[in-house]
């Protein structure tokens, strides 16, 4: 390869690889078969012309010559079993890559070469294009209905507040129950005795109006009260 | 007999074409040969299939079939829930129907916006039954056979009545609620609803 | 035997579409029905015409028949020319997916500029495809749908030479590559390492 080629193609390489794939197919077809040895020399003595010639090189293809320089070496050296890492190793390793990228950059053009969409084989010009009309599907539960007529109705009709019936005593009743009771008694009676036989709500309702009818009797001046002491058992007698 | 290459370059220029050409502009791709026989052949081979080729004018194009314009366009449907003002309007107009949108907003106590009944008419639930007869004929709504056959009812008659609705807990569920309680406390369940079967007029 | 309406319609509905279609967009149109079967009649029916029906990954579209090229292009230029970097990246790409930027780096032995990937993901040919679960997690790239139908491949299957590479193990990393045939030099040597010794003196 001459000098002015080597000038000449300097713009076009795609870094030191690209270059050394582009010597090696130079050697021969078959990437398997180069000699990397042959092929360091040739990247090299390109390094030294561009050099020569004061091209600028980028440091990556500078940094590419030393490693090569060392591999150069390296093989050429009678051979050190212990060399870590060993040079044929190197030499291999760098083949494969060699190999890897002239397989796509192969099957690149294989790819550009196809039938291309647009520039080979064409879609139709003008298709009338496909339409997607969207539609709702609305949806509700018989639930959902009727839970909203009863909110509504909840919301709207006149409100009733209804309480329930309850067993009570009067205070009437319970004057009038008394009144009766205490006269038939000769003694102290607690005043739980006056209480009705029920249950245990109607009870409460006639202690509670029994208590009262107990406190206007004796302020009528009808009956004595008698306590020991707060919540001790209230007696009943009739004044005589 | 298979199309020979012209008319193949006839058909795939017509085909790739972005508007309807005329002979001059095929033969300008094509070059020389009789365009007009080529077309002909085609609208032959087309007729019968779901796409053809059409004479607009001097000009020619590919289009579908007229029957298969339909297929062109799909209707997708996307399910939607009724929203709560969509669902009370429903529910008023199948209560009361037929009944007008004031009635509608006096029975709801807030006002119904327009898109309300639109999307009932659009779900295909409510229709414009007639006019009320008094000052401004409002038009009326009543449910249709569709709302009947969503909702799963046989009549309108199989919607619950208040009574029901009162049984189920979905009438005034805050007094309800407080009248639970209060009968809990002396284990019976029957009080609440005899009371409550009292309330009716 | 002409075309049954459903053959018809699924013809109709390819023809009119404006991308590629799928089996279920095609049957989102035609309705129930074999598509499958129709495409297959409708691509005998159109063999050796001007036009074609094509698959593209699992994708289906009428096009024009590739021998009609000269007739059709426009100009010579091609539709998007690409850079060496961005063919390389491309095939790297395709042949590889999904890809690492530093995996195309370490075949390419360069690094790839910004631009590169960019032209590659605008002509819509690439998309990122997830992450490689490695330190740093980066990025991978994959070919899209877009890619098979601008290229004619029916499936990545159908990539140029992609069997023979694979047998070859060119599409293994140099590592794996080198540790086979660490491997198989016990079997009795190979003519690589011998190219090698040959080079000593």
């Amino acid at each position: 390869m001459s000098d002015a080629q080597l000038t000449l193609d300097l713009d076009g390489w795609e870094g030191p690889l690209d270059l050394l794939l582009s010597l090696a197919r130079g050697q021969k077809v078959d990437l398997r078969k180069i000699s990397i040895l042959a092929l360091v020399e040739q990247y090299l003595a390109y390094v030294d012309s561009a050099r020569a010639l004061k091209l600028e090189l980028a440091a990556d293809y500078l940094v590419m010559a030393a490693w090569l320089a060392y591999l150069k070496s390296a093989l050429l050296l009678p051979r050190d079993p212990l060399a870590e890492p060993d040079p044929e190793e190197l030499a291999l390793r760098l083949q494969l890559r060699l190999e890897r990228l002239s397989a796509m950059r192969e099957a690149g053009a294989r790819l550009m070469a196809r039938d291309r969409t647009g520039r080979d084989v064409f879609a139709r010009g003008a298709p009338e294009g496909l339409r997607t009309v969207r539609k709702a599907a609305w949806q509700a539960e018989i639930f959902d209905l009727i839970a909203a007529y009863g909110r509504i109705s909840a919301r709207t009709r006149p409100v009733m507040h209804v309480v329930a019936d309850r067993e009570v005593m009067t205070l009437e009743a319970a004057l009038e129950r008394v009144s009766i009771l205490v006269g038939e008694r000769i003694d102290w009676s607690a005043i739980e005795s006056f209480l009705p036989e029920a249950g245990e709500r109607l009870r409460r309702s006639a202690l509670a109006s029994s208590f009262v009818a107990a406190l206007e009797l004796a302020r009528q001046g009808k009956i004595d009260l008698r306590q020991a002491s707060p919540f001790a058992p209230l007696y009943l007698r009739a004044r005589a | 007999m298979p199309p020979d290459d012209f008319v193949r370059a006839v058909e795939a220029v017509l085909f790739a074409a972005e508007t309807p050409l005329t002979i001059d502009a095929i033969r300008a791709h094509v070059g020389a040969g009789d365009v007009r026989a080529a077309l002909d052949r085609l609208a032959a081979d087309y007729a019968g299939r779901g796409i053809g080729i059409v004479r607009r004018g001097d000009r020619w194009q590919f289009q579908t079939a007229a029957d298969m314009a339909h297929m062109l366009r799909r209707d997708r449907e996307e399910p939607r829930k009724l929203s709560r003002a969509g669902i009370e309007t429903l529910a008023i107009i199948a209560y009361h129907e037929p009944v007008t949108r004031a009635e509608i907003e006096a029975i709801r106590g807030v006002q119904i916006s327009k898109g309300t009944l639109d999307v009932l008419m659009e779900a295909g639930w409510v229709k414009p039954s007639g006019r009320r007869e008094v000052p401004g004929r409002p038009l009326m709504f009543a449910t249709s056979p569709e709302f009947l056959f969503h909702f799963g009812l046989a009549s309108r008659r199989h919607l619950p009545g208040i009574d029901d609705l009162r049984a189920a807990g979905l009438l005034d569920p805050v007094d309800l609620a407080f009248d639970r309680l209060e009968d809990s406390e002396d284990g019976g369940g029957m009080a609440q609803s005899l009371a409550l079967r009292r309330d009716e007029p």
